[in-house]
């Protein structure tokens, strides 16, 4: 519990990392009517995927953050040999991860959509499937954060280890908002996640072991 | 309490050492010594539980052990009360408010405890890490390079702290460049090339 | 033989470059790949053989 | 069993146990391969759709499945490596890595050489297309994170757990892309439903799936071999060995 509120309590002392994703959210997508077309009818097409692009980048961007500065100041070889199961230090990684980087993005998206001309049904649908699928991508990004943790080159490294993991909650959400909240892909994405919560956690604490070791 | 045998590790290319076996007792001392890049921070992270990568045994029959590295593991955007507070929730403890203030007393942290660690200098930040150690009543410790970065009051604090420690019937792991004090200090372990 | 003539088969119905393109590819890829590990170990032999020399060498 | 097991991962037991099985790996490899080459270049009946260009099926066919079923290889030796701590199957699983990634970049390649006579385009977004490419990617990751991690055991354990994630991973990415694919194409263009082949032409395809497991097996012991002898250089039994030979 301890960490959940050490966790909360870095949340609020840094501002500035919460308005970074947002920042970074807004000035991509910003940037996509000036690249594509300012054309309303072609922009809501293309909306939900980009904003899900968008997210998934956001979270990409982020997924080192708090773990290297806890690897840097050696919080995290305390963690390790804390009394704490590891599993739950991951997880309440994981659950800062998602705070930090996704939901401010996920509570603004309704701006988003306003800027990529998107129909109101469709936003609630896009920001269901992210409520429901981000926290995979968190749990995804803390397992390959930890993984490249201490190595040289890490961020690149990130990209390509945590790639291939990012499409199926990818596909499912935005296939679940543009068919308008189909419930055969709801129910994938909910599965996806309740698996991914179960058992990511542990992949990473057993990373973790090796992490500190570096 | 800690025992090892025929310990070795190989990193980059090289025995950093090899065939190491020692024991440390119950109110016993060991003192690791030996020059700069001899694998002393390396043998702690092993003895600490942090490496696997090494040849032979090591067994710690201690209840609890409390670990100090070279990164202290204060978060520098949290103030020194809260990093305590923290670091002694891992050991899984949960001292009141009251005895953390009387231990940071001790250690004459009393006026820093609303400050942010990442404002504090490197002594200060030993001293704060260092806390833990009085609070925590854990068997095993250990110590790497514990008492370099520390002013003459800070050394002699920790060493009443290391002497009460022993005396209580814990054990007790510390390095240093040079053979420091060797009033209390039961074995010695030197490594690197004699 | 399902070829007329030896020219018939090297124009392959027309796709001679798609057929012969991916077997020479794989046969390349195939074929290196073996020899990436002899060479690897000619290599490491030879290493092996003036370390083993020079530790005879020594007194 | 677990005798057997326990003398199988030690690295010298294995090591002069495994020479035996060379040559009749490469002898496997160098008989079927080039039959099967020469079968289904020469003498397979022409396709009565594609004529000669479906050729590549005999490439392509046997790369892709090899493909899977070498992720899947290397993930169990990582597993065996993670539960077991065996030296043997880290080493296993580092040299499974580049041969897999390999042998997909060919499935990949021969698709798009297939492609392009039959679709008139190299790269579709097809269901098949993208989770192969999907997984040359989770090779390259295990690839790039074993390479970054250094030779120590414990960076191959980081690996290994990268590659056990992703066979878990690796059904449910087929799973939603295949949903994906049949929500964006008319199945008009699919390639799953084949006509059932005359004997002549599945014969040749037959020898060459066969001939690159032998072949997959055979440079997959090599590098496994040449990873023992670096690995275990410093050990006395490596060095006896070569010191007769020298």
């Amino acid at each position: 519990m301890g960490l959940l509120k050490r966790e909360l309590r870095l949340l609020l002392r840094s501002p500035a990392e919460v308005v970074q994703s947002l920042l970074f959210g807004v000035l991509v997508v910003a940037l996509f009517p000036l690249a594509i077309t300012p054309d309303p009818d072609v922009l809501r097409q293309l909306s939900v995927g980009l904003i899900w692009v968008v997210t998934l980048l956001t979270s990409l961007l982020a997924a080192d953050r708090s773990l290297l500065s806890d690897f840097e100041d050696g919080s995290l070889e305390q963690m390790v040999l804390g009394v704490a199961p590891l599993w739950w230090v991951c997880l309440v990684k994981s659950v800062g991860h998602w705070l930090t980087a996704l939901l401010p993005l996920i509570v603004i998206t309704p701006l988003l959509g306003m800027m990529l001309a998107m129909t109101s049904e469709t936003m609630l649908w896009l920001m269901a499937s992210l409520l429901v699928g981000t926290p995979v991508l968190s749990l995804f990004c803390v397992l390959g954060a930890m993984m490249t943790l201490g190595l040289n080159r890490g961020g690149a490294l990130l990209l390509v280890i945590l790639m291939p993991f990012l499409v199926p909650p990818l596909v499912l959400g935005t296939q679940w908002a543009m068919t308008l909240g189909q419930p055969f892909y709801g129910y994938l994405l909910a599965g996806l996640l309740c698996v991914s919560l179960m058992t990511l956690p542990f992949a990473t604490a057993s990373v973790a072991r090796i992490a500190v070791g570096r | 309490m800690l025992r090892s045998e025929s310990l070795s590790c190989f990193r980059q290319g090289r025995w950093l050492f090899e065939d190491l076996d020692f024991e440390v007792q119950s109110g016993e001392v060991l003192q690791i010594i030996g020059d700069n890049g001899v694998g002393k921070s390396t043998l702690f992270r092993i003895l600490a539980g942090l490496l696997e990568d090494y040849d032979g045994k090591v067994e710690i029959a201690a209840r609890s052990c409390l670990f100090l590295g070279h990164r202290y593991g204060l978060n520098p955007r949290l103030t020194v009360l809260e990093n305590v507070q923290f670091l002694m929730a891992l050991q899984g403890e949960v001292p009141s408010e009251d005895t953390l203030l009387t231990a940071l007393a001790k250690l004459g942290l009393l006026d820093e405890t609303q400050q942010r660690c990442g404002e504090l200098s490197e002594g200060q930040r030993k001293r704060v890490a260092l806390t833990r150690f009085l609070l925590s009543n854990a068997e095993l410790w250990l110590l790497d390079e514990a008492f370099s970065a520390l002013d003459h009051h800070g050394r002699q604090t920790l060493l009443t702290l290391c002497q009460s420690h022993v005396d209580r019937g814990g054990g007790l792991v510390f390095s240093s460049h040079q053979a420091l004090d060797p009033l209390m200090v039961d074995k010695t372990l030197r490594l690197g090339p004699a | 033989m399902s070829f007329e003539s030896w020219g018939d088969f090297v124009a392959m119905g027309g796709y001679a470059a798609y057929v012969f393109g991916a077997y020479g590819l794989t046969v390349a890829v195939g074929v290196g790949l073996v020899a990436q590990v002899w060479v690897r170990k000619r290599r490491w032999e030879q290493d092996l053989r003036v370390q083993l020399r020079a530790q005879e060498k020594q007194p | 069993m677990w005798r057997w097991f326990h003398e199988w991962g030690s690295p010298r037991y294995f090591y002069a146990r495994s020479g035996r099985l060379l040559p009749y790996l490469a002898g496997l490899t160098l008989l079927l391969i080039p039959t099967g080459i020469v079968w289904g270049l020469l003498y397979a009946p022409a396709d009565y759709q594609q004529g000669h260009s479906y050729r590549i099926m005999y490439v392509h066919v046997p790369a892709a499945i090899l493909a899977q079923s070498s992720y899947a290889m290397m993930a169990a030796a990582g597993m065996v490596s993670l539960i077991w701590r065996l030296k043997l199957a880290d080493a296993a699983m580092q040299t499974a890595a580049p041969i897999g990634a390999w042998v997909t970049a060919i499935a990949l390649i021969t698709g798009a050489l297939w492609g392009k006579p039959m679709w008139g385009t190299y790269w579709v977004w097809d269901a098949r297309l993208t989770s192969t490419l999907i997984l040359l990617f989770l090779f390259a990751g295990v690839l790039a994170l074993r390479q970054a991690a250094g030779p120590s055991q414990s960076g191959g354990r980081a690996a290994a757990v990268l590659a056990v994630v992703g066979l878990i991973n690796l059904p449910i990415i087929k799973f939603s892309v295949d949903w994906w694919f049949t929500l964006h194409q008319p199945a008009s263009f699919s390639v799953t439903e084949k006509p059932a082949m005359p004997i002549e032409m599945w014969a040749p395809l037959l020898a060459m799936v066969i001939g690159v497991y032998g072949w997959f097996f055979w440079v997959w012991l090599l590098r496994l071999r040449q990873e023992i002898r670096e690995r275990e250089v410093r050990s006395e039994w490596i060095r006896q060995r070569y010191q007769n030979e020298f």
